[in-house]
Parts: C-alpha cells; sequence; structure tokens
C-alpha cells in the first residue's frame, strides 16, 4: 500500500503530559497551530524553528508550563494575562535587532484578548509588529471557573451570568474581537473553527506567511465549561458553523468589501437549526425553557452576518 | 442568631449583600472568583434590590468603576487576588487620594513568577504605602465580620477611606466553616445607608474632585490622609466595641493577644495562620513553655501603641511573616521592629520567613520556632535575624 | 474687581436670541488655562451648552485636566471626577451604575447625562480598553473623544492617532527619514465593530452638528461615543487663529470626514455633500508639523485619505 | 454703559483667587471649591481683537467660537471682547465674514 | 577624551541610555521623564542610536515589551514616573522574578490623588517590594553615571535583577547643569556586552520562561531573588570601585558629609543632600555638630553601612519625600531593621518633607534641627514628624 | 512501527531531569512535561481497526494531547502513556474504525 502523506506537518512542538481536561479544544488549538507556524517558516524562511510564543496568563498557560516541566518545545514566554501583545512586540523588537529571521506568535483565550488585553493587542496591531495573535475562544474564563467574559455568547450560563429568576443568563451579545482587529487594518485577520481543522491550519499558515501583524480568531470548546461530553468537542465546533453561529471568514488589509467565506451556504440559507448546537451543551440548557430567548440570540446572530454584509436564513 | 456553612469567599460575599452594596465592579482571578460568582447569583435570583454588578474588562477597571460609583455617592465593593490587586495599584492610590470608602476583599494570593495560586502575603502587603486600610482575617467568621465593619469604618466621618479585607487562599477562601450571620435588621441598625463626603450628583454647587494640585496645596492633602489613618484608630476601637455589644464578637483591640499575660516569647503574625500558631501555644505552655501569640488584625493603621504595651513585658518576639520585601525583610517584621525602634521596649526579634506560596505551617513548625527563640533568648544573642524557615536546602 | 451691585444682567433681545445657532446660557467659566486657539477648550464649552451643566464629566490625566482648573478651582459648571489616563470608560461605567443603584434616571430628555472626556491618547492607545468594555457592556453614557492627533499634555508626542507623515517631538524627521510612518489609528471603525448604540465623528468646526449629534447621544439608550476633531495650535505648529479653519479644512478635504452610524447603518453628513474632496495639501499647508513631508508622503496621505473616503461612502450605501 | 460682562455676570464678580494659610482650611478631599473666572487671562495676549461695529453683521460667528469664552452680546446686538479673559488667539478675527474684527497689537 | 555638556537630567539619563547601547528601548509619554524617551527617539532618528524604540500605548505595555526584549535576550532600557510606575505595578514584580535585568530612568514625582506632577519619592518608594534594585541620584551626572552602574550590576550573573534610577521630578529632570559625558570606548569596556546566560528565547536553544510555581517550588523561586539581592550589595560596591578606576568618580551605599564628631547626622537621599550639604556648612560654622548622609542605593538596603554611621550619630534624622500611610516614612522603617538589635543605637527621628514639590528650605530644616536637638537633650518629642506643613501643627 | 516523535524527548528529560531552582524559574528541557504520563486519568480507551481505516488523518489532526502518531505507513498509532481516553479519534472517525472500549485495570 502506498505510503500517503498527512495534510499537516509531522513535526511537533506540542508534546503531551500536559495537564489539559480530556477532549480540550484548545489543547487541538495549540498543537495545530504551532505545526501550521513551522511549515509556514520553513517555506518563507527555510527554518521550521523560526518562531517563539508568547502566552497570556490562561488555561493554555496553566496546563503547558508548571515548573520544571514544560509542554512546549518551541521558545516560550509568559508574562501577564493582559500583556501577550505587548511582550509579543519586544520579543518581536529584539529578535529584530538581533537579526532573527523568523515571526512571533501570541496566544490568548478570549479574556486574555477580549477583555484584559484587547489594548495591548490593539496596540501591538496598530505598530505594526511582525506578530500573529492567536485568540482561542472558548467564550469564558474556564482558567478561574467559567465566569462571562465580552465574548461569552447571548444566553449562556457561567458561574457569573447564571440563569434565576431575573436573569436568562449572559444578557449581553458577543463581542467580535476578529471584527475589532480588522478595524486596525491590518494585512490578515481570520475567524476559524477546529470543527474544520484544515481550514484553521491553513489560514494559521497564512497569518504566518503574511508580513505584518494577524489576527486568527478560533472557536474552541471547552468540555467542562460549555458542559459536554468529552467526545464532543470538534463535533459542536463543526455544528457552530453549519447552523451559522459561528462565521468562517477573511478580510485582508481592514477590507470590509471584500470579504472572504468559507462554508457559507450559497443561497445564505443554512440548513441546521441553531437549537441542534445549543442542544448538545448544558451551559444553555434552560434556554429550552425560554425560546423567546433562543429567538434573540438567533437575531443576533443575523445582525452580525448582516454586518458582515449577508443576508442569512436560519432554519 | 442565623448560622450559615459557608466558605470564606461566600462569607464575604453574604456580607457584600448584608452591607447592601449598591454597585459591585469585579473580574475573575484565582481564588477570588466565586465570592463575585455568589453575588452574581443574588443578583440572578432577586435577593438584592438596587445592586449594580459591572463585570469589567480587567482588574484596573474595577478598581476605576468602584472609584466612580464611589464618588457618585453609592458603596461600591469589589475582590481581587495577587496580580489582580497589583494591576489595581495605581487605581488604589486613586482611592485613598479621592477619599472614597470603597470595600474590598483581596484573597491572599503569592505573587507570579513563578506563578501560584496559593495562600501569600505579599500582595497585599506591598500595597501598604496606598493608603487603604488593611484587616487581616483568620477565619471565616472574621472575613465576614470584618467586610461590615471595614463599610462601617471607612465611612465613618472622621476615616472617608478605603478598606481591604484580606483572608488567606484555598485556606480559607475555599474551605467552609459556620459563620454567624446576624438579622438583616440587626446589621441595619448597625450599618446605616452610607452618608457620603461629597457626591458628584450635586448639580447645584457642581465641583470637581482630584483636579491638579499645584506644590502650594498638595503637601496638605497628603497630610490630611496620615490625619484621618490616625483618627482611625480611634474609630476601628469603637467600631470594634460596638461590635462586640452588638453580635457579641468583640474586636476593640487591634492586635489580638493570646495567652502572652505572663509569655516571655510570643509569636506574632497576620491572617489564617495564627490559628496554628494559638494550637501550637496550648501545646508549647503545656510542655512549659511560657509562650503567648499576638495576632495583628489591622496592619494598616499600623497599631503602634498596642504593640509597645505587648513588646515592653516580653524577652523576645518571633514575627512570623508569610511574605517578603527584596533587599530587606519580612513586612511585618520590619514594621514592627521600626515602631518600637525609639521605645524601651527592647524585646529580641528575630523573623521567620514561612509558608510562602502556600506552603504549610504546622503545629511542629511553631514549636521548632519556640525551641529556637529560646535557645537565643538564653543566650542573649541572635543567631541570624531573618530565617527562611521551610526552605529546602 | 467689579462691585457686585454693578454686575447687570441682561436679558438678550429676541432677535437675537433666535438669530443664535447654540444655547446661549455658558456652562464653561473663562479664565481656564488652555493655550490660546484651543480646540479641546471649545469642544468643551459645546457640550456643556448642550446639555445645560446636568452632566456629570470625567476626565482623565491630560490637557483638560489642565483646562478644568488647578484645585481649588473649576472651569466646568458640572460636577466633574479626574481619573488616571487609562480609566475613562471605567470610571462612566462606575458612575452610571452608581445613578442606577440610587435610581436616579439617566440619559433622556431630563436624565442625568454621564460624559467621558478624553484625548486620543487617553482613548485610542492607554484607555481603549476600558472604552471597549464600557461599549460593550452597554452602558448609558456618552464617552466623547477629543482628537488632537497627540500627546500634547506631555509636549507633544505621537499617538496611534497621530496621521502619517506628521513631526511629534518622538517622531522628529533625522538624518533618516523618520516621521509618523503609520497611518492614523480608526478608532471610530474600533468603536463600530462593537456595534454600539450611536457612534459619530463630529468637528469643532461644524458646532451646530456637533450639537445635533449631542442630543442624539442623549436620547438613544445604550453607549454612545463621539470622535471630535480639535485641533491644537501649539501642537500642530499652527497659528492660534487657524483653528477653526483647520478643523474645516480636515471636514473638506475628507481627511476627517463626519458622519455617524447609528442602529447599524452609517450617515454621512457632511455640509456640502456633493462637493468633491479638496486636496489634502490645503489642509497640511497651515500646519508646521507637517513641513518635512516629502512629495510621495503627501502623495501617500492623499491616497490614504481617499481610500477611506471611498470605504466610508460604500459603507453608506451598503449599511445606508 | 454698564454691560460689565453678560457672560458670567455675577459669578465673575464674585470669583475671587483663593488662600489657604492653615492645614484645618483645607477640605477633607479634594474638591474644588470655586471657578477658574478669578484668574484673568487676558494678560497672555498680545495681539488684541479690535471690533468694528460699522462692519457688524451680528452673525454670532465670533461668539460661537471662542475657546475661552470671551465674547458676550451687547444689549445692542452687537457682540464685545471681555478683555478680562481674551488671551488674543485671534479665531474670531480669522473666522468673521465681513472682516469687522481686527488683531491689534496691544501696548502694556 | 570625555566630553563636558550642559544638560538637564533627562538628557543626561537619555546620554546613559545611549552610552550603554540598549537594543530595545519601549516607553509611554508622562511628565516629567517624557524627555528621556524623546531625546533618545531623536538619537535613533539621527543614527546614532541602534535601538528599537517601540512607542506603545501605556505604560502597562511599555515595561511588558520591556519584559518580552529582555527575556529574548537583548539589553532593554525604559523610562517613566509616577502614575506611569505604578500602572507598571503588577509587570514589576514578574521582571524581577523572572530575573531579567531591565534598567529603568524615573523622574520622581508624586502620586495622586489630587494629581501633582512635582517632586517626591512616592512613586518608587511604593515599588520597594517588587525585587528591583533601587538608586537615587542626587544630581545630573550621577544620573548618568548611575545608569550606567544600574546597567553593570543588574546584568551581572550574581545578580540578574531589573534596576530603577530616581531622579527627583524638575529639580533635576528639567534644569540645567553640567555633566561630564563619558567616552563610548570606556563605557562599553565597563559594561561589555549583554550575553545572556539563562534567558534568550531562541529556537535553537528553546526554552520556557515564566512557568507555574507549585508550593513545592515558589518559596525555592523567592529565595533566590532574595539571594540575588544579598548578593547585590557586592556586586554594587565592585561596581563602585570599577567606575571608579574607569570614571574617577567615586559612589558610596551611603555617602557621608562631615559625620566624623557629629551629634546630629541628617540622612536622605536624592537631590535633597546637596541642600544639606550646604546645610551643614552653616550649622558647622554656628558650631553645631552636625553631619549629612546620602543614601545612594535603596534596595538592597545597605544594612552595614547604616550600622558605620549610627554609630557616629546620637540622634539619625532621616528626612524623606514619602508616606506610608498608618505608620510613618518608609526609609525610617527601613533603617530600624538595620539598627534595632544593635546594642548602641542614635535615637531614630523621621521627618516627612517637601512632598509634592513643596520647597524644601533652611528653615525647615532648622526646625528638623531643633526638634533632633530636644530629642538629644532627652525631651520626649514625635518619631514621625511632618516638616513645611503650613501651620505648626504638632 | 515506527517510534514515539517524542522519543528524544523522554530520553533527555529522564537523563537531564533536574528539580534545581533555576533563575526565574526558567524551564530548559522542551517538552519535559513528557514526564506526566496522563494516560493515567483514562476510563475509556481508543481501540483502532487497521481494516476500517482509510488514512484520512482526522484521528491525528484533532487529538490534543497529542497522543496519536504515524506509522511508517501512515497508519496512525495510539500512544497509552498520555491518552486521556476523551474519545474525539472515536467520534470524529468516519470509518468507525475507532472504538471506545471500557479499560479494565
Amino acid at each position: 500500500m502506498a505510503v500517503r502523506k498527512p495534510p499537516i506537518t509531522t513535526r511537533e512542538y506540542w508534546a503531551p503530559g500536559h495537564a489539559a481536561c480530556a477532549g480540550c479544544g484548545p489543547a487541538i488549538v495549540m498543537k495545530l497551530a504551532t505545526k501550521a507556524f513551522s511549515e509556514a517558516m520553513e517555506e518563507k524562511y527555510g527554518d521550521p524553528n523560526a518562531f517563539a510564543i508568547a502566552h497570556a496568563t490562561g488555561c493554555m498557560e496553566v496546563v503547558s508550563g508548571v515548573f520544571p516541566y514544560t509542554a512546549w518545545k518551541a521558545p516560550w514566554i509568559h508574562v501577564a494575562f493582559e500583556n501577550a501583545g505587548a511582550v509579543a512586540s519586544g520579543v518581536e523588537a529584539a529578535w529584530k535587532k538581533l537579526g532573527r529571521k523568523g515571526k512571533i506568535l501570541a496566544i490568548g483565550g478570549d479574556g486574555g484578548t477580549a477583555d484584559i488585553g484587547l489594548q495591548a493587542l490593539s496596540g501591538m496591531l496598530e505598530r505594526r509588529h511582525n506578530v500573529v495573535y492567536l485568540m482561542y475562544d472558548n467564550e469564558a474564563y474556564m482558567n478561574t471557573g467559567i465566569q462571562r467574559s465580552s465574548s461569552t455568547p447571548y444566553g449562556a450560563w457561567t458561574t457569573t451570568s447564571p440563569p434565576g429568576k431575573y436573569s436568562i443568563g449572559e444578557d449581553k451579545p458577543k463581542k467580535w474581537v476578529a471584527l475589532i482587529a480588522a478595524a486596525h487594518q491590518v494585512p490578515y485577520v481570520a475567524t476559524a473553527s477546529i470543527g474544520d481543522p484544515y481550514d484553521f491550519y491553513r489560514k494559521m499558515k497564512k497569518a504566518a506567511s503574511v508580513d505584518g501583524p494577524a489576527f486568527v480568531q478560533v472557536l474552541a470548546p471547552c468540555v467542562p465549561g460549555w458542559r459536554i461530553p468529552p467526545e464532543k468537542t470538534v463535533e459542536v465546533a463543526k455544528l457552530a458553523i453549519e447552523t451559522g453561529i459561528w462565521p468562517l471568514f477573511e478580510i485582508e488589509n481592514g477590507d470590509f468589501h471584500n470579504i472572504k467565506f468559507q462554508r457559507f451556504p450559497k443561497d445564505g440559507k443554512f440548513k441546521k437549526p441553531i437549537e441542534d448546537y445549543l442542544r448538545l451543551q448544558g451551559r444553555f440548557k434552560h434556554l429550552f425553557k425560554r425560546p423567546e430567548a433562543i429567538q434573540e440570540l438567533k437575531n443576533q446572530v443575523k445582525e452580525m452576518w448582516r454586518i458582515l454584509g449577508k443576508e442569512v436564513e436560519l432554519p | 442568631m442565623p448560622k450559615k456553612v459557608v466558605s470564606g469567599n461566600y462569607a464575604a460575599a453574604y456580607a457584600a449583600k448584608h452591607a447592601r452594596v449598591e454597585v459591585v465592579a469585579a473580574y475573575p482571578i484565582t481564588p477570588q472568583t466565586s465570592i463575585i460568582e455568589k453575588i452574581a447569583e443574588f443578583i440572578a435570583n432577586g435577593e438584592v434590590e438596587n445592586l449594580q454588578y459591572v463585570p469589567v474588562e480587567s482588574e484596573h477597571s474595577a478598581m476605576a468603576a468602584c472609584i466612580g460609583a464611589s464618588a457618585t455617592g453609592a458603596r461600591a465593593f469589589t475582590a481581587t487576588s495577587a496580580q489582580g490587586l497589583a494591576l489595581m495599584h495605581e487605581m488604589l492610590h486613586w482611592a485613598a487620594g479621592a477619599r472614597l470608602p470603597v470595600v474590598m476583599v483581596d484573597v491572599n494570593r503569592a505573587m507570579a513568577p513563578p506563578w501560584s495560586v496559593w495562600d501569600d502575603q505579599t500582595d497585599s502587603l506591598a500595597q501598604r504605602d496606598t493608603g487603604w486600610l488593611q484587616f487581616y482575617a483568620e477565619n471565616n467568621q472574621e472575613v465576614y465580620d470584618g467586610v461590615l465593619m471595614a463599610f462601617k469604618i471607612g465611612e465613618h466621618e472622621k476615616v472617608n477611606l478605603p478598606v481591604m479585607v484580606v483572608e488567606s487562599a484555598f485556606i480559607l477562601s475555599h474551605t467552609y466553616d459556620v459563620v454567624d450571620m446576624p438579622e438583616q435588621e440587626e446589621i441595619d441598625e448597625f450599618l446605616p445607608p452610607r452618608k457620603p463626603l461629597y457626591t458628584l450628583t450635586d448639580f447645584e454647587n457642581p465641583f470637581s474632585v482630584g483636579a491638579l494640585g499645584t506644590p502650594a496645596d498638595y503637601y496638605e492633602f497628603r497630610y490630611k490622609i496620615a490625619k484621618a489613618m490616625e483618627e482611625a484608630k480611634k474609630v476601628i476601637k469603637e467600631v470594634g466595641k460596638e461590635f462586640g455589644e452588638r453580635f457579641g464578637r468583640d474586636y476593640s483591640q487591634m492586635i489580638e493577644l493570646y495567652k502572652t499575660d505572663d509569655a516571655e516569647i510570643v509569636f506574632m503574625g497576620m491572617g489564617s495562620l495564627m490559628g496554628t500558631v494559638k494550637e501550637a501555644v496550648d501545646i508549647l505552655r503545656s510542655e512549659g513553655y511560657k509562650v503567648g501569640a499576638a495576632k495583628v488584625r489591622w496592619f494598616r493603621p499600623f497599631p503602634r501603641e498596642e504593640l509597645y504595651e505587648l513588646a515592653k513585658n516580653v524577652e523576645g518576639i518571633a514575627v512570623l511573616d508569610r511574605n517578603f520585601s527584596f533587599g530587606q525583610e519580612g513586612i511585618l517584621f520590619n514594621e514592627a521592629k521600626g515602631v518600637l525602634y525609639n521605645t524601651d521596649a527592647k524585646p529580641i526579634m528575630k523573623n521567620y520567613i514561612v509558608g510562602l506560596g502556600g506552603r504549610d505551617i504546622t503545629v511542629n513548625d511553631v514549636k521548632a520556632i519556640a525551641k529556637n527563640m529560646k535557645e537565643i533568648i538564653q543566650k542573649g544573642k541572635l543567631d541570624r535575624e531573618i530565617e527562611w524557615y521551610h526552605l529546602k536546602r | 474687581m467689579v462691585p457686585l451691585e454693578e454686575v447687570k444682567k441682561m436679558e438678550l433681545p429676541a432677535d437675537v436670541k433666535k438669530k443664535l445657532t447654540l444655547p446661549f446660557e455658558e456652562h464653561f467659566y473663562a479664565g481656564h488655562t488652555a493655550c490660546q486657539g484651543c480646540g479641546a477648550a471649545l469642544g468643551l464649552r459645546y457640550v456643556l451648552k448642550a446639555y445645560g451643566g446636568k452632566a456629570i464629566f470625567t476626565i482623565p490625566a491630560c490637557c483638560s485636566t489642565i483646562i478644568a482648573g488647578p484645585w481649588p478651582y473649576s472651569a466646568l459648571n458640572a460636577p466633574l471626577f479626574h481619573t488616571a489616563f487609562e480609566t475613562t470608560g471605567a470610571v462612566i461605567s462606575g458612575i452610571e451604575a452608581a445613578l442606577k443603584a440610587k435610581g436616579y434616571k439617566v440619559k433622556g430628555e431630563d436624565g442625568i447625562m454621564v460624559v467621558g472626556w478624553a484625548g486620543d491618547g487617553g482613548t485610542a492607545d492607554i484607555g481603549l480598553q476600558a472604552l471597549s468594555g464600557f461599549l460593550e457592556r452597554g452602558h448609558d453614557a456618552l464617552y466623547i473623544m477629543y482628537d488632537n492627533e497627540a500627546y500634547m499634555n506631555t509636549g507633544i508626542q505621537r499617538s496611534s492617532s497621530t496621521p502619517y507623515g506628521a513631526w511629534t517631538t518622538n517622531t522628529p524627521g533625522g538624518k533618516k527619514h523618520f516621521l509618523e510612518q503609520r497611518p492614523k489609528k480608526k478608532v471610530i471603525d474600533i468603536v463600530i465593530a462593537h456595534k454600539p448604540a450611536y457612534a459619530a465623528t463630529a468637528s469643532v468646526a461644524y458646532p451646530e452638528d456637533f450639537m445635533k449629534k449631542l442630543k442624539k447621544a442623549q436620547t438613544i439608550k445604550g453607549p454612545a461615543f463621539i470622535q471630535l476633531f480639535a485641533p491644537c495650535p501649539t501642537g500642530w505648529r499652527a497659528p492660534t487663529d487657524k483653528t477653526i479653519e483647520l478643523a474645516r479644512l480636515a471636514v473638506q478635504t475628507a481627511y476627517f470626514p463626519l458622519f455617524e452610524y447609528e442602529n447599524g447603518k452609517y450617515k454621512i453628513n457632511m455640509p456640502s455633500p456633493n462637493k468633491e474632496p479638496k486636496p489634502i495639501e490645503e489642509f497640511i499647508k497651515l500646519q508646521g508639523r507637517f513641513k518635512y513631508m516629502t512629495k510621495e508622503d503627501i502623495e501617500i496621505l492623499q491616497e490614504w485619505v481617499l481610500r477611506e473616503w471611498d470605504e466610508l461612502k460604500k459603507k453608506a450605501e451598503i449599511f445606508g | 454703559m454698564n454691560v460689565l460682562n453678560t457672560l458670567f455676570g455675577e459669578k465673575k464678580a464674585k470669583a475671587e483667587k483663593m488662600v489657604f494659610n492653615s492645614v484645618e482650611e483645607y477640605p477633607e478631599a479634594p474638591v474644588t471649591l470655586g471657578t477658574t473666572l478669578s484668574n484673568f487671562t487676558g494678560d497672555w495676549r498680545t495681539f488684541m481683537p479690535v471690533i468694528d461695529e460699522s462692519k457688524c453683521i451680528k452673525c454670532y460667528i465670533c461668539w460661537k467660537f471662542c475657546p475661552e469664552p470671551a465674547i458676550y452680546i451687547k444689549e445692542d446686538g452687537y457682540t464685545a471682547v471681555d478683555y478680562d479673559y481674551c488671551k488674543g488667539c485671534g479665531v474670531c478675527a480669522n473666522e468673521c465674514p465681513t472682516k469687522a474684527i481686527s488683531m491689534v497689537r496691544e501696548e502694556k | 577624551m570625555p566630553m563636558r555638556k550642559v544638560m538637564k537630567g533627562n538628557e543626561a539619563a537619555a546620554w546613559a541610555a545611549k552610552l550603554a547601547k540598549p537594543k530595545v528601548v519601549a516607553a509611554f509619554p508622562i511628565t516629567p521623564s517624557t524627555l528621556v524617551p524623546e531625546k533618545i527617539s531623536e538619537f535613533v532618528a539621527d543614527g546614532e542610536m541602534d535601538a528599537e524604540f517601540i512607542k506603545v500605548e501605556s505604560e502597562h505595555s511599555a515595561i511588558s515589551a520591556c519584559v518580552g526584549a529582555s527575556a529574548a535576550g537583548v539589553r532593554t532600557f525604559t523610562a517613566t514616573a509616577s502614575q506611569g510606575l505604578a500602572l507598571m505595578h503588577e509587570i514589576l514584580f514578574i521582571a524581577a522574578g523572572m530575573r531579567l535585568p531591565i534598567v529603568m530612568a524615573i523622574g520622581n514625582r508624586a502620586l495622586s490623588a489630587p494629581i501633582n506632577i512635582w517632586n517626591d519619592w512616592q512613586d518608587t518608594i511604593s515599588e520597594r517590594d517588587t525585587g528591583w534594585i533601587q538608586f537615587y541620584a542626587e544630581n545630573n551626572q550621577e544620573a548618568l553615571d548611575l545608569i550606567l552602574i544600574a546597567f553593570k550590576v543588574a546584568e551581572d550573573e550574581r545578580v540578574l535583577l531589573p534596576a530603577m534610577v530616581g531622579f527627583d521630578a524638575f529639580i533635576l529632570t528639567h534644569t540645567v547643569e553640567p555633566v561630564e559625558i563619558p567616552d563610548q570606548e570606556v563605557v562599553d569596556e565597563f559594561l561589555g556586552e549583554y550575553v545572556p546566560k539563562h534567558a534568550y528565547l531562541d529556537p535553537a536553544r528553546p526554552i520556557t520562561q515564566g512557568a507555574l510555581g507549585f508550593p513545592a517550588h515558589y518559596m525555592e523561586a523567592r529565595y533566590t531573588v532574595w539571594e540575588a539581592m544579598e548578593n547585590a550589595r557586592k556586586v554594587i560596591k565592585e561596581a563602585f570601585d570599577e567606575f571608579e578606576k574607569k570614571f574617577g568618580r567615586r559612589y558610596h551605599m551611603i555617602e557621608e558629609y562631615k559625620t566624623d564628631d557629629a551629634e546630629i547626622i541628617l540622612l536622605t537621599m536624592g537631590s535633597l543632600a546637596g541642600t544639606l550639604k550646604e546645610f551643614v556648612d552653616k550649622k558647622r560654622e554656628e558650631g553645631v555638630k552636625i553631619g549629612a548622609a546620602k543614601m545612594t542605593v535603596y534596595r538592597p538596603f545597605p544594612i552595614e553601612e547604616l550600622r558605620a554611621l549610627a554609630k557616629k550619630a546620637k540622634v539619625l534624622a532621616i528626612l524623606e519625600k514619602d508616606i506610608s500611610f498608618g505608620i510613618g516614612g518608609a526609609v525610617f522603617a527601613d533603617a530600624s531593621r538595620a539598627l534595632v538589635n544593635e546594642k548602641e543605637k542614635p535615637i531614630m527621628l523621621d521627618f516627612i518633607i517637601g512632598l509634592g514639590g513643596r520647597d524644601v528650605t533652611f528653615d525647615q530644616l532648622e526646625e528638623v534641627v531643633a526638634i533632633s536637638k530636644k530629642a538629644l537633650e532627652g525631651e520626649k518629642v514625635e518619631e514621625v514628624n511632618w516638616i513645611g506643613l503650613r501651620k505648626e501643627i504638632l | 512501527m515506527a517510534e514515539s516523535p517524542f522519543k528524544a524527548d523522554i530520553e533527555r528529560v529522564q537523563k537531564e531531569y533536574s528539580e534545581k531552582m533555576t533563575p526565574g524559574a526558567i524551564v530548559y528541557i522542551p517538552g519535559s512535561s513528557v514526564v506526566n504520563k496522563t494516560g493515567g486519568w483514562r476510563v475509556f480507551m481508543p481501540q483502532f481497526n487497521r481494516e476500517k481505516c482509510i488514512r484520512c488523518f482526522m484521528c491525528y489532526t484533532l487529538c490534543p494531547e497529542p497522543a496519536i502518531y504515524l506509522d511508517e505507513e501512515s497508519y496512525p498509532v495510539f500512544d497509552y502513556d498520555y491518552c486521556k481516553g476523551c474519545g474525539i479519534c472515536a467520534n470524529e472517525c468516519p470509518t468507525k474504525a475507532i472504538e471506545m472500549v471500557r479499560e479494565s485495570k
């Protein structure tokens, strides 16, 4: 039998033995992102290892680096929660002066990116540092025990947005950091989901190979935070694409009129209802007693697509 | 009186609720998070009225939002830990400078790096210059009582300063214990609505707060804070006494003394570790050691007079610091020595650095320290001034 | 000092009142210490006029701290909280929350306006995160960014809102060409990416338009943001009497177009909508900060301006 | 004619410089106690605006654009300058459509 | 040959940075320090300095970028003051804990509220627990020299800690004085190139920086910082020696002035020392046995030197421009550490002076001496004294 | 059967591992987390049926650990030292070539 070549590199930068929960979505992101990066670096500079990682505090930071162990096989630095963008800027500047070729990968969760680290991210993008910022979006502060972040979707249960007599859960629409990043007119901004790993891989590679800053926001479900069985991580992420709640797109140089979409139904009609996505997750359980909340969520999803320039129909 | 079995964090959340706070602005961080989780639950279940929860995007903004709320006349509350507290640092100065009695629970946690989520007092003690009052709780009951008193003391017309109530990570924050909670009406009597020094809603005589203070005036405002801090000592004692009369737990002493009357050696420290120390004192007493414990409840303002009264009658003080100031020494030790310096109290003082980053402090540790102190007193000479007690060598 | 009894309170003649395009009442006191021809001071004057003093202001450390007066004086006839550089968005959130907790009416015709007033550095750079949090949480308050395109208070350093080619003290033209190299950060676009209830640009040269927008910000529920173009003659190395002219030219050249964003819809409100933008040279030639620009630099800036203008027109078409 | 300042009227007359001689006189918190009206910024001026009423068309543009504000409207509808505050920036002269305002070097 | 130039303190700091050749500078504008990065950006623009200058969006990001750059293995410099330093607070702990030898120039300025841009030391004193080495300069020359020394000490393998150099707002930052600019070659010799052995973020040798420390390791990690700080005492003295050999100017942990037969010694830091020296001369003429001393190094705290100094005095008066609310001056508390267990010790008094840029006058110093004399004569006096308040309040 | 791509790391960490505190608590051995055999967490274990496998690489791509590597013929190999038994591989396998079975310990 002929040997088939896997579509992703077999080099590894993310070692097992880390302490992520079983079925962790962000762990898949770490693995694929570093692999994609190394492929891009090899193509661009002839050196697959030509990158370093600046990590914000968060689940992936905690599970991967516990003294005296590390899961990382690339140079890696963690400084604090709110400054991955700034630390990456510093590393990039130092590399420039040292004459080192390569690119810096900054990684943050949704809290570390959309909330406390937004400003450092904005500064990094605006100053045009040669850095890819990867936001793994699990839609809440999981590391501290599931609190709402500004990236938490409408209606979701978290410990600080519990549903109750006076609350339907999170009551504010999701903040789309990818759009905020794109408003900085940087060379490349994309959203992805581990439900389509090769699309994510391609986008990471693209982000790594452009000159200047890039931003990728990837949906990475969290088993305990979303109240899902561990084997459903990828399935949920796939449903997010198929029901239209998670758009896949690329924006280059802030050009909102030429957004490229992936896996967008030609007629604008999504086939699967958002309920399919919600039903799998314990964090949305209470919504099924509140159909008006699901309707509101759907309205928000439509509005989000409208901002992206698409009119959609949701079943 | 209703009793509840709650964690230290829940005790803090209940206290905030019972104090009828009006604005809570907080940001998640381990191990503080369950405080705001509980408050979010109170709101979701409609258990509180007129409480606005602002889920801010960073600790820096948490303190800033509390400052804005407090300046508008509201009773404001927040909670944080370690890195979060450090990120607030600039705004801590601001809250005190603008004389806003914000109350904050700090769950003591070690400062990074390396990253650690366990108990260590360096985070709160590093904020000792910011003009905040600091109360250290030994157990969950003291967390609850401390928060209630913090509002009363901070909002007192002679004080008007922010107050930090400090509890230990995990040892208190996540450990369940019985807490006595008075009836809401009793608390309301103890803690009436806040009478702010000023509020931004004064449209009749609008003013600005915190404007540029030139060298002609800046100094006086600093002095006012220093003076308010001195006044706070009296207020603390009054309020502590009133608390005792109303609810049966007396807090009129800024330093809680335990079997110190005839003691030769006194262990001095703060927070949850003093529970262990008291236990050890009992055992050591039964073994014939004349030892006692002094628990510093209020680190700011610093209980200078009470410490002197204690120190003049003992031969040695072992200061247990779960913190360290680099280039110097344990912070409680540092300050305790300073205030005794020009007095006639001349006990031998030694600094034991213990339990950093959540390392356990056991009764046996305290016993060993007692032995060491006794030798020192017999020799009349220190072996060393600072000992990193728990170090693996 | 004038004896009090000699001070006469005057009623304005009715015909004069009719001719005035702005409210007559002044809530911004003279004697403040802004530089001559300060655009920001003028902006503050307009805001206070619009809200008749019934607004709580928050000003971070910036030029306006000085303008509003050192202790014990205030130039604002309204309550004002001075805060740290990076916290405007958070402090107005806290004030709004406190007002609601205390049962005050916030916003709307007769409600209290909560206004954050911060410069471009305090908004686009160090305060961006607090602004983002404020927008995302949907507080009923107004954030005004007065844009003078650099850190003027500390002595003219570049901010991310400084345009391409500008001289500042930390982007001096040296032996190596070293003016500001990056295009102006589009804070308004970043704000709109948050889907706020209301966002708009305004200019001190068009106070009636600004006033209209301030009124809208008052009546629309939810967070509002206005980016106000406020020239700084000192920092722009321009004559002090050109403040309004510069602000007008910025609009006429489409360097700083006027538009608003409401309910997901864009609306351009240029004073002469059908005119083609004037060449950017007209705007830059009045200012010393642009004098080091080469011909190529000017072309780059011109190209950027027109591209952004096209982009905006397209948006207005699609999301009109 | 005794229109002294229709912009701030009594407030201006009452405004005075504050001097504190003792720490006890200070308020507890840094809240301001008065207005900037006691600060006569007119002495910053090098050029002063002079209004020629014969050219004035009462369009009030100068009133509108004064950043201090130091331009007021008299009973007769003409505008005038409060020289106690005018810093002499010249915006009024530059914006005046009929050139009714000229900037004159001030003799001191 | 060393060149003499008349310059402001901020410019001296920028010159020091230029001579030290950092590869990365990240800074954010703040009064009164802005001129430092301004001058550096001019140097960079003119090609006189080969550094990457990151114009960050906040001080928090300034220090974060410095941490990133230093962790990548290059010499790194920044400057700030007051609120800016306070905003950096969290990352200051981290820079020290990660053992990154960043050097920072501070134009010592008061903290809010009320906002005040003038001189006191509250900003740096409030960072005394963060693990940074702290130097205080008396004049512009010292600002320049101490920044060079700071690099030397910080980067020493036995230390590897960040260092800050404070010089007083406006009194130094904006005042021109003649300053000798050392030769570049000699500075190069003195500092050498920074080749980190511990932190480098190099793909050829991947390492992980900033890992989690469980209770099993945390305490040891902190202990190594303490050890490094203890080592710094020695390393600083060595650096002072070498600096004298190379540049001819002598520095001391504590510099003494006419202390030998003094009964009263006034101890301070920073530019105030200059005033004290003049004042001592005046009082000596009047026959008062008085001396002055200046702490150049505040962290690590010069314990031995202070003990030696204390032996000479009957009253040790500490003049400090900071206040730790609820207890008193920070320097006083620190000094008591050195002396509390000594057999013979002087009376120690604390004087809070010159906060927020309040002028320190000879009249105020007379007051200090008067109180000290009272104490000397056995009269009971307050331990913490506020000098220069507008009313006699004590 | 091919070797684990982490073999060298395992050997290095076994040889060089030290608990000695480093300046700044820096970790010098990349990938040293391989000493933690997280396979012990497992309740269900993936059982692989080579016959059904079409070598689509989905399991290899999606394993979060990673505890799946490829042999010479590009078939997946399961490294039970690290597999936590989450079941993503089985759930995503298009041909059901992987099955989760309760592990008896």
